[in-house]
């Protein structure tokens, strides 16, 4: 399955990268995602390794099970107002 | 009525965020209005970046805005954040409640604005005078586990 | 900027008492309305009085803003009370501060208008849809002994 | 001494006076002033024998001293905002 992942911020500067799609095996939860992103390459490496996540815009634990299609958002700790 | 949220890439006009609340049953109303200040940390600040992950932002604002209404017993709520480049000055939220009591006016007021800064996925890189540029520090938001999937 | 407080006969524009305050220092500014409400304690309301000894409600608001000011370690003030006939929705008050950072803003607001609640010499007298009025109970200002001559 | 008296809300419904002027001994203190209101007239004996006052404008005890040409205010309860 394809999984759409989003990268803000901080997280955005330290990769260069603001959206990707990485493919994962099916039953693949969020935290197996992100491994799957940090070993992809030096710069995602960089992420840290239990980052804050959203699900289809919804903040959601690490072990939120993804589906095809599904948007992954890596959420550094935010600063509205 | 009814609550009103925005993330804003134009100017904020607060006296307009103000004018969406009111109603003849309130006795109330609180506005908040969040600008960029000059100085942080004791650091010159020439200006700030506001950037967001609208397509939720949106949501969680109005989730946030949801619980303030029902904390206070009034929907007469209306918040826009500002998102992009911002001077010094320049309003990057406004908060609008309106009530029947004040005390229930500021509460929602207050929440929002407390809640807006640990949940909503919005961040800020402060520019200095000096050319520099630095994302602020930020607060890790809650994620309950019921939440999960 | 400095404290602005003003009894008014004519209507207040909240817009224009929030663009009273604010600086390049602060982060935050609240700005409270106060408005007429339809309804009180069950019965219809078609409008009200407000009376007031204005040569002192003036140096009181002052002295309320300005122990506001302390607090807020901010002088970035204003208020505006109106005195006359109001009708329903009519602002009867309206109090901004602006400060480097949102709680002393929100303090500072809510100070003002408890105290004023309890200590500025003005009068409510209701107006109700069946021709009454009547004075609406108040509250006894505090009298400190030291304030005796 | 003369002592200028005012009188406001339900005060003045209650006496249908507004403001009046009172000639007291030397040495008389605000309940001295209001004592002697109060005896003058039936409707001036509906205020409160001890109401909040305000002396020159500002709040002040009952056992302020009065001075020749004072504003001496009665002040009900009050309901600003």
């Amino acid at each position: 399955m394809r999984v759409n992942l989003l990268l803000f911020a901080v997280y955005r500067d330290l990769t260069g990268v603001d959206e990707l799609v990485v493919d994962l095996p099916e039953g693949s939860d969020a935290a197996d995602a992100i491994d799957t992103l940090r070993s992809t390459d030096r710069r995602f490496a960089r992420i840290p390794a239990r980052p804050v996540i959203a699900v289809n815009r919804e903040y959601v634990l690490l072990d939120a099970l993804l589906r095809d299609g599904d948007e992954l958002a890596l959420i550094p700790p935010v600063a509205g107002g | 009525m009814s609550i009103h949220c925005v993330i804003a890439a134009a100017p904020i006009d607060p006296a307009g965020v103000l004018a969406r609340v009111g109603s003849p049953a309130d006795g109330a109303a609180v506005l908040f209005v969040g600008t960029v200040r000059e100085e942080n940390d004791g650091r010159r600040v020439s200006g700030m970046r506001y950037d967001a992950y609208v397509d939720m932002a949106v949501p969680v604002l109005l989730a946030i805005a949801g619980e303030a209404a029902e904390h206070a017993g009034s929907d007469r709520i209306a918040v826009e954040h500002r998102v992009g480049e911002l001077g010094i000055g320049a309003v990057s939220i406004a908060i609008a409640v309106s009530s029947p009591h004040r005390a229930n006016a500021f509460d929602a007021a207050r929440y929002i604005i407390e809640q807006v800064k640990v949940r909503l996925p919005v961040w800020k890189e402060e520019h200095y005078v000096t050319g520099e540029s630095a994302w602020l520090d930020g607060a890790v938001p809650p994620v309950k586990a019921h939440e999960s999937r």
